[in-house]
């Protein structure tokens, strides 16, 4: 299997999916910028030229209505924003219109767009610029919302976004771009409300989303060296949450832990926890936990910002907590943090 | 000759289709305080001019995209008579199957796209569809209609550009009838005519007399053809007035923000009557009793009509 | 203490704050429309002129901004939407401008200011008009966001939001607004972040947000005949959700359930049973559960939107379950459902 | 005699102004690579004259309200030097706590209120602080500064709708460089120019030479005479160029969107060389050294500076 860069196998889904189906196009600001979007749709503007990459101006609000009403007629746009901040300044379009409109209709009309956000986490970006917003997209009913963790999840989920007929918001980490794997040729699907067992394991389950999938094998790596056995579900898909493999995982170990990239209240984490508590609540034989981003903006400042972001090290100390009542389980644990190596400073 | 003829048969279409409209609408007004349309209506009289106009210019093909105030548009652009009133009475052979009501009508046969409660909102669906036109190599226009209000939205601005910059084929059509729910146009814009701020998005702009239905298909006409030809988007403010109130069947004058003798004078204006002086009366009966019939057999069959029975349309899938 | 009607206790807020405060000021579309937001601004235009009721121009996202700008500048504007649908149209001022600002620039400048959005359940208002949003509202740090439940609620928490130095989200339901009580005259505040225990009781601890707090009293009082001890606590502030409280009642009753008029998975409800979950695990006797909207749009038809809304049986049905295990404790209980009686058919 | 004194010293005080900001930016642009300073930035080399032209006519009152390309607005508003390179080096003594970052500067001591990453997002800030100044009877001015791709948000039209409505001592600067990011402008906007779309929102709207110091400083001080005598908004749209990178410290020509030939066209048209032809050079040697004192203060007192200790800023409240 060919390995490639997350973001090149973002470039994939697109290419195939164009090559394959003249429906599919690409639309957004500043996508015929030479940096093709960190890359992801490199050389794709030369290959399908400017009716199928298509440039808009400043305008998120009107792209995403131009968006959704090109796919109620036939078409399957993938509207592209380099920052995951832009959604809440469409989101009248997104709640209101693409995410109600087959139900306001009695299902009359196929609304297979795709509405995909960067985060942009790292490099002082500060408040605006560096939030998931994966929960606060999914918090409305009527979108399906899916946040890759890996290279593969970047391009399957991708392609089955693009093949789907409902709406689908895609987040990817910028955070995670240069990480590779491998990665499936062709027509590569995903399926949308399904997670993915990563790593079985018999003492606790541990869901994660999106980077925190990857600090979660970290920690579950780590913590299977003191003799704990950790099941690490990556989500993949955040709107619909798929509880059934959650709860089934949860019945085997009777335990959980949810390790996600946004704010505690309102978020996927909570979603999961109150699922298993009203669902599996007999399985459950300690409080459920959950690592989270604190409940505030994120900070500018590279002094403190590392200290907002938990890590594999967060994971492992809750894990812990939970099955032992105390945190003091493992030190040293390799840094995964990289926004800091410089990497991430542009374009804007 | 030839065109007298043609005059002939265009103004008797537009009255055929504004009397339509009128006459559906005053049914509804009639019936409604029997509660059995239980969703909020915003009727049409007095701009019927404006969508029969418009869609006298149209195909079958070109797609329309309507706000809450919609009644008129869909029937003008040959929506199921049967299927709007279902909708009304929250019926599952309704025209959204109960689950829209009067702000969602649809009829995807006609190029009648979906409707939207939000002001403005579906402008940029109008500029979508019409790219779409382009991108099937098709030579269809896209119509996007909305209230002098919806100019002052930031929709209005973004949709009017990305279309013009695009030469895309989207006719604007502002119904210009200097109210917002109860609020006069002065104290919502500065004075300065919708028509001249839309050419400053670089598209041709013209203002007409929204309650003559022969100067709105002519202007539309000219639009059509330039945008057909690939010439790009018009905008088209038509000049009109809202008789009864802005939600309901009701007048709206005892509110006090304004008189009676302003909604007489511009019943002076009404485009049906305007029309009517070229209709001959056995034609003008025909079409009276022919609407009568159709508007009465729609009521009896909305009442008799079942329900919806689940509260998720079937089909539905994003849960 | 004065009795009187809900949305009059919201224009007795308004007009104690104004006479008090030269800075406080209102701003909104159709505000100075003769029918004044549902009778909630009777009088005031009059009384204060256009210059503290500002008519705005239908460009919600930019009153949005002025909004907020003017509260930085030493001014308490309270933005009203006559829908709490048009939030989404102002999001990025919300939750990237107003609830980042104070953050952002290290707690320089008091972002005073109230956003006000009004709930349209029934008459048929369709999938669009019909939201509540609340838990939309709170998915982002940096604002407050309150509920009221009646009309003491109305009063309090309104003339607490407008005195407030952060940003609030006031929500009011229209389904309330004929509701009477008492309520305190002149400046009388209701603390915001503080939940109110409506009602003790020791066998279970039933948390209600909105017009499901009215559902929740109806409930525990049928319940009552049946022997069953019901503490129904209104949240009253859904941003910041008053864990406290919550907690403290559960330890002393041991069950939860959490009544919201909201969908299930991203909102209030799963945010209080997660909390629970992890901070009081050990003093749940049984899984908690909550009674919500079902996780898609209200649908416009009258023949099916009541079976959308939860009411007290509902919640009746819920608390039983979690006591005994059935549902079948108590039938015949009065309908309160009020939207179809026809008294809300406009004005759009 | 007098006039031409007067001129001489709008004049210096213009030099004074573009020169810091160049300098300023220049030494950031030197040491960026080091990586100290972890936070994007954009920086306003070339583009010197407007704020200093627009700041020259304003009081430490009136207001200014920016965006991300802000370094040179701050300084010409009068701004602490030391606390924004603070900033930049994410210390605590920055202008914004070491939380902001480049993109969000602040010092309320001099009327520069906070920036925004979000294109266009700050507009209605300044119409509503104009409202303010309106509300509490003060005669200062709002101004609202913004790139030529902010204009195709649809919180431009809203702006300055309402601006022009209520005639608010609001002033909006246009900074056109033809470019957002690395996208010209007639890939975004029709060919229209950007003042007289902005005319038809019912306000004064002019265009200048953006790189003429002199030429932008009159233009605002007739807006903001008009301002303060209540005569409403002005839009001034000012033609200049972006010699650097949309974000870092270098030169793009190598992406392939615009050429060298293109860039030092534009150099020619430097609006620093420009005004120092008025410039005596001994005036031109002081102001060089006292630039380049202050600046070595800043950037050492930034190293030394301490970082932030808490993840929650001292008086935050929202949570
Ligand atoms: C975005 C948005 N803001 C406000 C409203 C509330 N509202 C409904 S209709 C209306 C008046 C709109 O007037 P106009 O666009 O001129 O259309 P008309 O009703 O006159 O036909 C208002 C303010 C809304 N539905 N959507
Ligand atoms: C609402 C929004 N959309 C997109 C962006 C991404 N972005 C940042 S700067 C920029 C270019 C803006 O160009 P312009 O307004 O002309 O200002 P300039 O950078 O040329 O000074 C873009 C597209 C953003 N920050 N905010
Ligand atoms: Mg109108
Ligand atoms: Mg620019």
């Amino acid at each position: 299997m060919p390995v490639m860069k997350f973001t090149e196998a973002i470039r994939d889904a697109y290419a195939e999916t164009m090559r394959a189906y003249p429906e599919v196009f690409l639309v957004g600001v500043g996508i015929i910028d030479p940096k093709a979007v960190f890359g992801t749709l490199d050389g794709l503007h030369k290959e399908f030229g400017d009716e199928r990459v298509v440039e808009g101006p400043l305008a998120e609000q009107m792209l995403t209505g131009f968006t959704f009403s090109a796919a109620t007629l036939g078409l399957r746009p993938v509207l592209i924003h380099h920052r995951v901040d832009f959604l809440p300044l469409t989101f009248d379009q997104i709640a209101n219109h693409m995410g109600k409109w087959s139900y306001m209709f009695g299902a009359q009309q196929k609304v297979s767009c795709v509405v995909r956000g960067i985060v942009g986490r790292g490099w002082g970006n500060g408040p605006q610029h560096t939030q998931s917003l994966h929960g606060f997209s999914a918090s409305i009913p009527g979108v399906k919302v899916v946040v890759p963790a890996n290279a593969e999840d970047a391009k399957g989920l991708m392609v089955s976004a693009i093949l789907d007929d409902e709406p689908v918001i895609y987040i990817d980490h910028r955070w995670l771009h240069s990480d590779a794997g491998e990665v499936p040729a062709g027509l590569f699907q995903i399926p949308i409300g399904k997670a993915h067992v990563m790593r079985e394991g018999k003492d606790l389950t541990l869901v994660a989303v999106g980077p925190m999938v990857q600090e979660s094998m970290v920690a579950a790596e780590k913590l299977a060296a003191t003799g704990k056995s950790i099941e690490v579900i990556n989500l993949r898909t955040v709107r619909p949450i798929d509880f059934d493999t959650i709860i089934a995982s949860v019945e085997k170990t009777g335990h959980l832990v949810v390790a996600d990239s946004d704010w505690p209240h309102f978020g996927v984490a909570s979603a999961i926890i109150n699922q298993v508590a009203q669902k599996a609540f007999g399985a459950l034989k300690k409080a459920p936990s959950s690592v989270t981003w604190p409940n505030h903006p994120v900070p500018a400042s590279y002094g403190i910002e590392p200290s907002y972001y938990p890590m594999a090290k967060q994971v492992i100390d809750a894990v812990s907590l939970v099955l032992s009542g105390e945190t003091n389980g493992i030190h040293h644990v390799s840094k995964t943090e990289k926004s800091h190596s410089g990497t991430h400073s542009g374009p804007f | 000759m030839g065109d007298r003829n043609k005059n002939q048969d265009l103004i008797r279409s537009l009255y055929a289709s504004a009397l339509r409209i009128r006459m559906v609408e005053d049914a509804i007004a009639k019936e409604y305080p029997k509660g059995e349309m239980k969703t909020p209506i915003h009727l049409y009289t007095g701009e019927e001019a404006i969508a029969a106009g418009v869609c006298a210019a149209l195909t079958k093909e070109d797609v329309v995209y309507a706000y809450y105030r919609s009644h008129g548009w869909y029937l003008a652009k040959g929506g199921n008579l049967n299927r709007m009133i279902d909708e009304l009475f929250g019926k599952a052979t309704g025209c959204s199957k109960g689950y829209g009501g009067s702000m969602h009508l649809i009829d995807l046969d006609v190029g009648f796209q979906g409707t939207t409660a939000l002001v403005a909102g579906a402008m940029p669906h109008a500029v979508g569809a019409a790219f779409t036109m382009k991108y099937k190599k098709q030579h269809h226009v896209a119509i996007s209609a909305f209230g002098d209000a919806a100019t002052e939205e930031g929709l209005f601005q973004e949709s009017l550009m990305f279309a013009s910059l695009r030469k895309l084929p989207a006719i604007f059509i502002c119904e210009n009838n200097g109210l917002a729910t109860n609020t006069l146009i002065q104290y919502r814009q500065p004075d300065y005519p919708i028509y001249k701020r839309a050419a400053g998005f670089g598209l041709e702009s013209v203002q007409v007399d929204g309650n003559d239905a022969v100067a709105v298909y002519e202007a539309m006409n000219e639009a059509v053809i330039r945008a057909r030809e690939g010439g790009g988007p018009t905008f088209i403010e038509c000049l009109t007035y809202r008789v009864l109130e802005h939600c309901g069947p009701n007048s709206d004058v005892s509110l006090g923000f304004r008189t009676q003798e302003e909604v007489d004078a511009w019943k002076k204006r009404d485009p049906i009557v305007r029309l009517e002086q070229h209709i001959d009366a056995e034609t003008k009966a025909q079409l009276i009793e022919q609407n009568q019939r159709e508007i009465q057999v729609a009521f009896e069959g909305a009442r008799r009509a079942p329900f919806p029975t689940s509260l998720i349309p079937e089909g539905y899938q994003c849960l």
